[in-house]
Parts: C-alpha cells; structure tokens; sequence
C-alpha cells in the first residue's frame, strides 16, 4: 500500500514533469521560417470534418514552399488539437500566440470554440479565422476576428433568386430547425422565414427539433397536415437526411432547401433517391474550373492515403485551403519578417492586410473580407440529382 | 431506588410481515441499576433495543425515558433525553479514526452551529480532542487513537464502541452483548468499567448471553422469549424460573433456526 | 389533411414507435439497477457498438441475418467485458464505484470507434428502409413495428426465464439480498454475468433496430437514447422489466406530444420534469409494485 | 511559466473548484449528477449581473455562486426525499431542466449563447481557487465533516448519536452547489463566452469522476482527480515530439498517439479503478503521501523540493 502510493506518486511527478517539460521546450523557431497556428478538432466529435481540413492545410502550405516560400522564407504551421472543445480552442489559442509565437492562426473549427477563442484572440491582439464557423454576426465584435465563411442571409437570398427566375414550385414553405444550437436557431427564427417572405413565398408553417434527433415522425405528421412545396431546413446535414427519410416515408413530397449549413459533399450518396431537387447555395463547388478539378484530385488522392471515410474535397477543406492563402499574401504584402521582437506590430499589419484585401482570386472565387470580418464571395447554386450535386447557377457577390 | 423509573416500557408490540416479533411487552428499568435483558435467540432482545432508540415505530404502546413519554419523539432526538446505546455488530465508522468516532459521541453536547464549525483538528490543544484522548486512556486505549478502526482488533472496536456511548454522557445505557467475543481478563476488565459507569450515576441495561457474566454484575433481570416477558427478578429468582428453564433447555436445538432472525 | 384526431393517432403511432427503442435500452439498465444496484453507464457505448457494427458489417457485404448475430456478439463481449473488469473488480466498495469505471468503458468505447471509423454520420443500407403501411390513414413503419414487437417478445422471455428457470431464481434472490443469496448457495459469480449477458444483448438489440430503421449511426448515437432510457427506466419502476417497457412508450408518446404541441424546445423540459416529479412522489415509479426485486439503496 | 502550462492552470482551478461542489455532498454520501446545472446558474446569474448591473466580477462571481446555492436550497428539501440511485438520477433531470430551461431564456442569449464581458485570468483565479481547498480543508477538520463521514457510512449512526442528518445533507448539497456556481462563474469569465450546451449531462459525470477518482476521504482527492482529468490528456498530446526532446530515435507510431489520447486516458481510468476502487487519494494514502513528500524534503534538501510537491 505504501510502495504503491509512493510508485503512484512517482509516476504523477514524472507525468507531470512531461507535461511541463514539453509546455516549456522552447520553439524552434528557426530564423528562415514564418510559423503559423492551427487549432485542428483531430480528435473529438468533428474529427472526420476536421482531418480532412488538416490535408488542405497541408496542401496550401507545400504548394508555396515549393514556389519558395514568403519573403524568402518558409512557411511552417504548428498545430494544436482541440477535440473540438472551447476551453482546448482557449488553451490551444494561448500556447500557439504566447509560447510558440506564431503570427496568425487557423480555425478553431466550429462556432462553439469560435465563441471563446475570438474575445481570448483579441486580448492577445493575434489574427484568428475559423474555417467553418457560420452563426451570424460573430465574428463583428473584434478587430482580429475573420472567418472565410459567408454570411448565410445572402447565401439563402441568392438560392431563393435561383428559385424564383427558374419557375419552380414556390407558393408555399414550411420551416424546420434545431432550437438548441445556436447557427440552426438563428437560421430558423430569421434568416429562413424573413426571406421566403420577401421573395413572397407564403410561410405556412413551422416544426422544431433537437440538434441530435434521429426520429422526425412527429414533425413530418404535423408537415403533412399541410404539404407545401418548400421545405427549408435549418440544420447540420444529420439533420436534413433524417428529415427527408421520413419525409418521403410519410409521402410528403416536398423540396428540401437550406443555407450552407447541410453543404456535404456527401449529402447526395446519403439521401439517395430521397434527397432529389434538395436545393442549397454553396461557397465552393468542386467542379467549377479546371483549378477546382485539380484541387479536388489531388485532394482525394491525399484524403485516400490517409485512410480517410470521406474523400471528396468539401467547402470547409476548400475555406482551410484558402485561409493558408490569404494569410500568405497578408505576410507578403506586409512584408512580415516573421521577427520575434516585432511580433505584435507585425501581427496587426497582418490584420490590416486582410482587411485591405479587394477580390482575391481564391479556390472559391474572388474574395473580399466585410466590415463584420465574414469573407464575401461568390455563390454557387447546387441541386441534387441522382447521387450528385449539379451546378445550376451562380451569383457574384454585391461589390462592396 | 426512585419512584420514576429510567426506562418504562408499557404494553408495546411490534410486528415485520406477519410475524409478531414483540407482543405486549411491558417492564421497567429501575434508576441507577444494572438490568440484563436476556432470552433465547430471536426472542426479540435487540428489536427492544431498537424501539427504545427509535429505529423501527412502534405498532402499540409507548415508551418513557425518565418519565417523559418519547413514543412519538425520532430516533435523532432520543439522545436528548439521555439515552445512547451500543451495536450488536460494532457499528463504527471505518472511514475515520478510533479518535473521530469517539467524538462523534460528543455531537450531542457540541451541539449548535458553532459546535459544528469549531475547528477540532486545527489547534494543539481542544477541549473535545483532550477529552475523548482522556477517555481513550482511560480504556487503555491511547495507542490507537490516530489509527483508522477498520483495521483495529475486535476487542479494542468493541471497547471503542462502548467509550463512544459513554462519551454522550447518557443517563441510560443500552449495551448489546457487550463481552461477546472478549477473552476472561477482557471480560473482568470490562465489568470493572461497568460497576464504574454505575457509580457515575449511569443506569445500565444489558443484552447479553453469558449467564456467568449477568450474574456476576446484574442484580435485576428481564427474560423475553417469543417477544414476551417471561420472568422478571434477581438472576437467583430468574434462574430458578421453571418457564426459563424450559425456554432454554427445551429449545437448544431451535436456536439455529432462530439466529438469522434476531 | 387529416383531422386532428386522426394527426394524435398518427403521433400516437410515432409515439410507440420510437418508445420501442427506448424500452429496449429502459430493459437493460433495469436489468443491472434491479438485480445487481449497479447504474451501467457504459450502456450507451453498448447500443453504439451495436448500431455502428450493423453498418459496418453491412458495408462489407454479409448477409443481414450474420450482421445481426456478429452485432449482438459484440454487444454482449462488450457488456461482459465491463462486468470483468469493472463490476467484479468492484464488489463490496463503494456503490457508485463501479459507476465510474463504467463511464470509463463508455468514453473507451467511443473513442475507439471515433479512432477507426470517424465522426462522421454514417449512412446504413438497410433493406428495410422506407417500408411502410397504410392502415386505416395512419402510416406505420414495418421495421419499427418489427422493433416493437421484439421488444415485447424479448420482455416475455426475459420473464419467462427470470420465474421459470434456476438461474432466474438465482438472480431474483441476488437482487432481494445478495449476502443471504450467497449463504443460500447462489453462484453469484455465475450469475453475475448472465445479468450483463442479458443488459448487453437488450442494448446492442436496441442499437441494430435503431441502426436499421433509422438508416443512421455515429459513435455518440447511444447518449440521447440512453439518457431517455433512464428516464424510461425510473417511470416504470427500477428493477421492474414490463415497468421498462412501458416506460419507454410512455416516453416515447410524451416526447412526441410534446414536439407536436409545444415544439423541441419544450422536450426535454417535458421528459425530465417528469421524471423528477415522479423521483420525488413516487419513487417506486408507476409499476414499482411488480418490481424484479426490492431496490435496497 | 509559457501561456500553454497557464492556461492548464486556469482549466485545472477551475475543475478542482468544480470538484469540490460534487465532493461535499458526495462526502455526505449523496451522488449530485446536475452539477453542471448548477454551474450554468451560476455562470449565467454572474454573467448577467456582471453585464448589466456593472459590479466588478470578483463581486458577481460570489452572487452568481449565491444564486446557485439558494435555488440548490430550494430544490434540495424535495430532492433530498430520494436517496441513492434516485438522488443521482433526480439530480441528473434537474440538472437537465436547468439547461433545456436557459435554452429558451432569451434575456441570456438562448441558443446562441451569452458573450460575457470582464475577463479573469488566472492571477483572479488561482487565489479563489485556493481559498475554496482552504474552506473545504477546514470543514473537514471541523465536526461538520466528520458529521459528513459518519453520515455517508452509516446514517442510522450518526442519527442515534444526534447528528441532523437531513440538515447537514441540505448543507452540504447546498454548499456544494455553491462552490459549482463559482467554478461556473469562473468558467464565464474566464472564456467569455457561455452556452447552455457546455453545460451537459456529461460534464456532470466527467466532475463526479475527478472526485471518485481522485478519492472521496480526503481533501487532495478532488485535486488529483482534476488534475489527473486535466493533465493525463495532454501527456499524450504531441507525444512524438515530447519523445524528441529526451531521445534521438522517435518510433513512428508514437506520432499516431495524439488521435489516441481520449482512448488510452480511458482505459486508464478503468485500470486505475481496478487498483483503487476507493479512488487514488485514501487517508491512508494521504498520510503516505505527506510522509513521502516529507522524506523527499529531507533527502533534497528544502531548496531543491520546492517544485517537487506531487
């Protein structure tokens, strides 16, 4: 008993001289290179989203060291797992501003670790941009707050345009969405119903669930009382697939349309027939041009290699790709020299930077950060046909 | 001896399931003696005790503590009117040492909220710790004071056990086969102690089996069998008792069947 | 459109519906709590083994009657597993002990399958989607009228076994006392694990009707059901089988009704106010009389 | 001290303040699962005075904290009716309601979640957080915690020898729910940024488990525990580059060690349960711990063994 807690004891002390030890090793921070943060959800409930980012990240970064790097210097990223935690996201934030002294940071991954990290960040005064936080409006209380992703109002205004100029069914629409999750909530009580609204769709009803719910019975029988042609989903994709299961099962033959929020590249292979006509805008399409193409290859190449379930190139790994980028051209039009004594000043310049970009060419489009730090970019109207998405129209973003 | 008796028990009953484990029971504790309770097993010694202390409700009948009625007071606040017991099976508490569980036989007298927070563990000197170290010598006990009873030897438990009680400063004492278990010169120690306790104005009430034992240091006694009173007297009236004699004789082959329910 | 009273009979068949599910899961955490005192939190990683072996084996092309029985296998190695090496280890401590290296299964289990299969939701090919009648206007699902009748049928035997066989008598005088169990020659340490043979084979069950009907798994699929069956569990009476079951209809119904007339938002706050309600005014729950044995907390 | 290593400071004060709320009324013998309810109170009660009625935080903290502990007060004279499994599981559900019922609180966000505006760093922090293991030390060398011990091993006891029981139940959920409604307080002001969707079921279960852990008779128990939920994790972060630090060859599978690290703490946990399943720090390791650390004091000489308190 006491050989046992003393071994215990022993054990505790060494483990805590490794943490410690490993908090305290010094960078290596090697005078040639410019070192940039990640905050990865690598393990934890978006680890299939967020592994599949990693490679774009890495993708980005080995596509300009090959062209010889920024200011002549290499780029490196140094990553920080958050198994999609806020306090992690806070922790992560800190080590990589503080200790490892990067100069701008990727991600966290979601809105829920956006929250905590943005007012941290702004304290450090250090640039963050997650590549899949979309709750309105959060990113707008901070000066070092950007995020490549768009805010959903114009996303579904656009998608709503395509609507109306192709003719298609539209008189009526009902809403359903999650009420405990922040992004869904927002979609479903503004966002949705004000503009079918305004584009003169009648809004004939309304049904909620639990961001988790597996079984949608009960909302599709109270749907049924009164089919309309619209149905527009506020919801995580999980969501929308189980809505259209049961909803084809209960025979109601609705169209399914949303923001960005169920954008998947996966999303046709798992409605299956169910999901035809499902309607949503997109930031990224993987088919639009021959660089799409290209990166979307080489993307599934990677993806295969790792091992990885999904393989298809997504909106979030084409927006971590495209952060890699605007930070590399906010380092070279700053001029950053990556100097551990200037690294406050240097980090406000890449704020600053970012801020001035007009139009940047980028995997998605042409690019414009907004006052609200949310990109402003080109949107691609998607609709599922047969196992697949399919392009129907695009619309350029409002010129700021 | 007093007018108003330590313990009245008048006419109770008491019954689990269908069984009738006390029935019409009535006797009396006389102030400041020594009384032994005894009959064969399950004749309902220990379901006595647990009435008396307010386990289990009574189904009829009522109970006095030096003359005030307590029948209907909870078992928490019998201890007020100065009764404290001692387990069959050593009830102390594993978790804390032999010197925490004698305080807790303190609680009663700490009392309040001041009592509550008063720090015992804080200070060199305190007078609950001294006082509870003073009666752990007194049962040549001090060498295990700061030892956690769990791992103490049965007979310094069951003397814990017994300090504990006595440290509630009770006026009436219920002890529960106090010597079970204990070797000859552990047994003469602790009649010693009990004829102490006596002279300190303590009214003792015994369960016990050991006959040797009860005669040598009771001089009344009550004989229960099948949850009555049966004979009541000296261990001299009581041994000579023919309903006794046959509650014990006649029946030593049942006493197996019997020792599960008691 | 249907009238209002054919819309509460239709929600009332999607109510018992997924109230199958739960019962399932309210069955085996009864099991465990009513025989053994012992709150089994690595019950929902169970039911996500189940789920996500299903898709798994179906993805690789067996047949579903195989991927079924290899999923139950999983389900119950698992349940013993957690009797190995965390009840038995156990025995005699502190009561909620065990609690604790149980959570620790579910967190393992979790991540293990986080760690080869990922996050992702998966899909399930199931034969059985989108089967459904029409009976009298009201639309009900094949396979989830499948699921409830088996859960049933599982509850009869499980009873049936429980009064009609020696190892049931065995387990009904562990959970009344388990020490006078043992003085009366129970093997207790054969027992035991028939307790969560049983638990893991109701839980892994849940997980592969779920898994079919609902054409969907992931690795946290098994918390919200379980935390519904819990409450199942408690409004039927802990340690009482049928209690479970319907507990878990009822629960299915309410949440049902709940969405239908007040939207999500007031279901969880529907679900538990009943069960807290129902802790603190009848502990026993609405069945607690027929209860598998006495609950000795 | 890097930012890394003070910012695990802050998670751990925050989760040994946490602990104690689930200690104390597990002390009393009690299994509270709505912890994290209580923490929500208090994070939102504090976050929201701290917002709108412009009081300094150090002083909105302990109003949050209050408010958990009065609603705690309320509940606890119903809730207290059940014991054992049944408090668990009733405390599991209240806990429940009070986050579905902050999900439709508009006043506080909602759904969306509630920015908080004053920010604590760990300079605030840590001194609350001491001040709580001195409060909690003191009551259990006061009869109140040895109350406590005799209740949660034999109530009928304690209650002969004239212990209130119940009262010193309430008191002790009571409290503990106060000390959850500072760590969640904390919590708020720490990350300005709450959502009622932080405050899960799992939480509650992950506070019981440091306690169980780490050990319910003694004071360092919720201490290990939160340390041991807060650091094991991170020893297996990045392993393969901490191994680079002392050894010149790195095995490759150590660099797939990171994606494992939830898995292996879990597996863990279950062992550690298996060996101690009356958690890590009983009294009698306690009193082992304290010789041990006073052998290391005599061998190292006291200038060395400063940092060597385990």
């Amino acid at each position: 008993m006491k050989k046992f807690t003393r071994k215990l004891a022993g054990s505790c002390l060494f483990a805590g001289a490794l943490v410690l030890a490993a908090g305290s090793m010094a960078p290596a921070h090697a005078a040639s290179e410019l070192l940039l943060g990640y905050l990865s959800a690598s393990t934890g409930p978006f680890v299939s989203l967020s592994r599949s980012n990693s490679i774009a990240v890495d993708m980005a970064v080995e596509e300009i060291n090959a062209k010889g790097g920024i200011n002549g210097k290499k780029l490196r990223v140094i990553r920080f797992d958050t198994s999609g935690k806020p306090a992690q996201a806070v922790l992560g934030l800190r080590k990589l501003a503080n200790d490892d002294k990067v100069l701008a940071i990727i991600g966290p991954f979601s809105s829920g670790e956006a929250g905590q990290v943005f007012p941290a960040a702004e304290r450090l005064g250090v640039v963050t941009m997650p590549m899949a936080s979309s709750a309105p409006k959060l990113a707008a209380p901070f000066a070092y707050a950007f995020r490549n992703t768009m805010n959903e109002g114009i996303l579904f205004s656009s998608l709503l345009k395509t609507i109306k100029q192709k003719g298609l069914a539209a008189k009526t629409g009902t809403v359903a969405y999650a009420t405990d999750d922040r992004i869904s909530k927002i979609m479903g009580t503004r966002v949705l119903p004000g503009l079918m609204k305004k584009f003169g769709i009648d809004v004939t009803g309304e049904v909620t669930f639990k961001l988790r719910a597996f079984d949608f019975s009960a909302q599709v029988s109270k749907m049924n009382q009164n089919p309309s042609d619209l149905v527009a989903v506020g919801a995580p994709p999980e969501a929308a697939i189980n809505l259209v299961k049961e909803m084809r099962r209960q025979g109601h033959k609705g169209r399914i349309i949303a923001g960005s929020t169920i954008n998947d590249p996966d999303l046709p292979e798992k409605m299956g027939a169910a999901g035809n006509g499902t309607m949503i805008p997109s930031a990224y399409y993987a088919g639009l041009d021959e660089r799409t193409k290209a990166f979307d290859r080489n993307f599934r190449a990677r993806a295969k290699k790792a091992g990885l379930e999904r393989i298809r190139s997504s909106q979030f790994d084409a927006q971590s790709y495209s952060i890699v980028l605007f930070f590399a051209n906010a380092l070279k039009t700053a001029n950053i020299s990556g100097d551990p004594a200037r690294l406050a000043e240097e980090r406000t310049a890449i704020r600053d930077a970012l801020k001035a970009m007009k139009d940047y060419p980028a995997l998605e489009g042409a690019i414009t950060f907004n006052a609200e730090g949310d990109a402003l970019k080109p949107v691609y109207i998607l609709e599922m046909k047969d196992g697949g998405w399919t392009l129907i129209d695009t619309h350029q973003p409002p010129k700021s | 001896m007093s007018a108003v008796p330590a313990l009245k028990i008048d006419n109770i009953g008491k019954h689990f399931g269908g069984v009738k484990v006390i029935d019409q029971l009535s006797f009396s504790v006389p102030l400041g003696a020594r009384t032994a309770l005894i009959g064969p097993n399950g004749a309902g010694k220990t379901t006595v005790f647990n009435l008396v202390s307010g386990v289990y409700p009574l189904d009829y009948g009522s109970i006095a503590l030096n003359g005030a009625d307590v029948t209907h007071v909870s078992q928490g606040e019998r201890i007020k009117f100065g009764l404290a017991r001692s387990f069959q099976n050593i009830r102390l508490i594993a978790h804390l040492t032999a010197l925490e569980n004698i305080l807790l036989g303190q609680q009663i007298r700490a009392g309040g909220l001041r009592g509550l927070l008063y720090p015992l563990n804080v200070f060199r000197r305190n007078k609950w710790r001294d006082e509870a170290r003073a009666a752990l010598c007194d049962v040549g006990l001090e060498a295990y004071g700061d030892d956690m009873v769990g791992d103490l030897p049965y007979g310094v438990q069951k003397r814990i056990d017994l300090v504990r009680a006595e440290l509630a400063r009770p006026k009436l004492l219920l002890l529960d086969e106090p010597a079970a278990g204990l070797n000859p010169t552990e047994t003469e120690e602790l009649q010693a102690h009990l004829e102490g306790l006596t002279e300190r104005g303590i009214t003792l009430v015994v369960v016990e089996h050991d006959m040797q034992f009860i005669n040598v240091l009771c001089e009344h006694v009550v004989v229960l069998n099948f949850g009555s009173k049966i004979a009541e007297g000296t261990p001299e009236e009581v041994r000579n008792h023919g309903a006794v004699r046959e509650a014990y004789l006649g029946r030593e082959e049942d006493e197996e069947a019997f020792s599960h329910a008691s | 459109m249907k009238s209002e009273p054919m819309l509460l009979a239709q929600q009332f068949v999607n109510g018992l519906m997924l109230g199958s599910i739960y019962a399932l899961v309210a069955v085996a955490f009864t099991l465990t709590i009513g025989v053994l005192n012992f709150l089994n939190f690595s019950i929902p990683g169970i039911f996500m083994l189940g789920g996500m072996f299903t898709w798994i084996f179906l993805k690789s092309g067996l047949p579903l009657g195989l991927v079924v029985l290899l999923a139950l296998v999983i389900g119950a190695a698992a349940s013993l597993l957690v009797e190995r090496s965390s009840y038995r280890q156990m025995m005699g401590s502190d009561h909620f002990i065990p609690l604790v290296s149980s959570m620790g299964f579910l967190i393992l289990y979790e991540n293990l399958v986080l760690i080869f299969w990922g996050s992702d939701i998966q899909v399930v090919n199931s034969p059985f989607r989108d089967v459904s009648v029409t009976v009298f206007g009201l639309i009900i699902s094949i396979p989830q009228l499948a699921g409830l009748a088996l859960a049933v049928t599982m509850a009869y035997v499980l009873t049936r076994i429980l009064y009609g066989t020696s190892t049931g008598r065995g387990l009904r005088a562990i959970a009344e006392n388990p020490d006078s169990a043992i003085m009366l020659g129970v093997h207790v340490f054969r027992i035991v694990p028939v307790v969560f043979l049983f638990s893991g084979l109701f839980t892994a069950l849940a997980g592969v009707i779920f898994a079919l009907n609902y054409t969907q798994v992931h690795p946290f699929m098994g918390e919200e059901v379980a935390l519904k069956g819990i409450s199942a569990m408690v409004i039927g009476g802990m340690g009482s089988v049928w209690g479970a079951i319907v507990g878990g209809l009822l629960i299915g119904v309410a949440e049902i009704l709940s969405i239908s007339s007040f939207g999500s938002d007031f279901v969880d706050i529907a679900v538990y106010g009943l069960l807290l309600v129902i802790l603190v005014i009848r502990p026993e729950g609405l069945f607690g009389g027929s209860a598998l044995g006495r609950e000795r907390l | 001290m890097t930012s890394y290593q003070t910012g695990l400071l802050v998670i751990l004060s925050i989760n040994i303040v946490i602990a104690y709320g689930a200690y104390l009324p597990i002390a009393a013998g009690q299994m509270n699962l709505g912890i994290a309810g209580f923490m929500a109170l208090g994070a939102y009660a504090s976050a929201y005075v701290a917002n709108n009625a412009g009081l300094p935080p150090i002083v909105t903290i302990f109003i949050g904290a209050g408010f958990a502990g009065l609603l705690a007060l309320i509940v606890a004279v119903p809730i207290l009716r059940t014991r054992g499994i049944y408090l668990a599981l009733a405390t599991f559900a209240l806990g429940q309601i009070v986050a579905a019922a902050i999900l439709n609180v508009e006043l506080v966000g909602a759904a969306e979640g509630y920015s908080v505006l004053d920010h604590f760093g760990l300079a605030t922090i840590a001194p609350i957080t001491i001040a709580t293991i001195a409060v909690v030390a003191y009551l259990n060398r006061t009869r109140f915690g040895l109350n406590l011990t005799a209740i949660s091993q034999d109530e009928l006891l304690a209650n002969l020898f004239g212990v209130r029981t119940r009262r010193l139940q309430i008191a002790a959920f009571t409290l503990g729910a106060f000390f959850a409604g500072l760590g969640g307080a904390l919590h708020a002001h720490y990350y300005n940024y709450i959502r009622p969707q932080d405050f899960n079921i799992l939480l509650s279960i992950y506070i019981i488990l440091f306690v169980l852990l780490g050990g319910t008779r003694s004071v360092l128990g919720p201490i290990v525990g939160a340390a041991i939920f807060t650091f094991l994790p991170e020893i297996f972060r990045d392993l393969d580059k901490k191994f680079s630090a002392f050894f010149d060859q790195v095995p490759d599978w150590l660099g797939q060690a990171s994606a494992w690290r939830f898995a292996i703490f879990a597996a863990l946990i279950i062992v550690f349960m298996m060996l101690r399943p009356q958690g890590i720090m009983t009294r009698g390791a306690t009193r082992a711990a304290a010789r041990w650390v006073a052998w290391c004091v005599r061998r190292l000489g006291f200038a060395r063994s400063s940092g060597a308190r385990p």
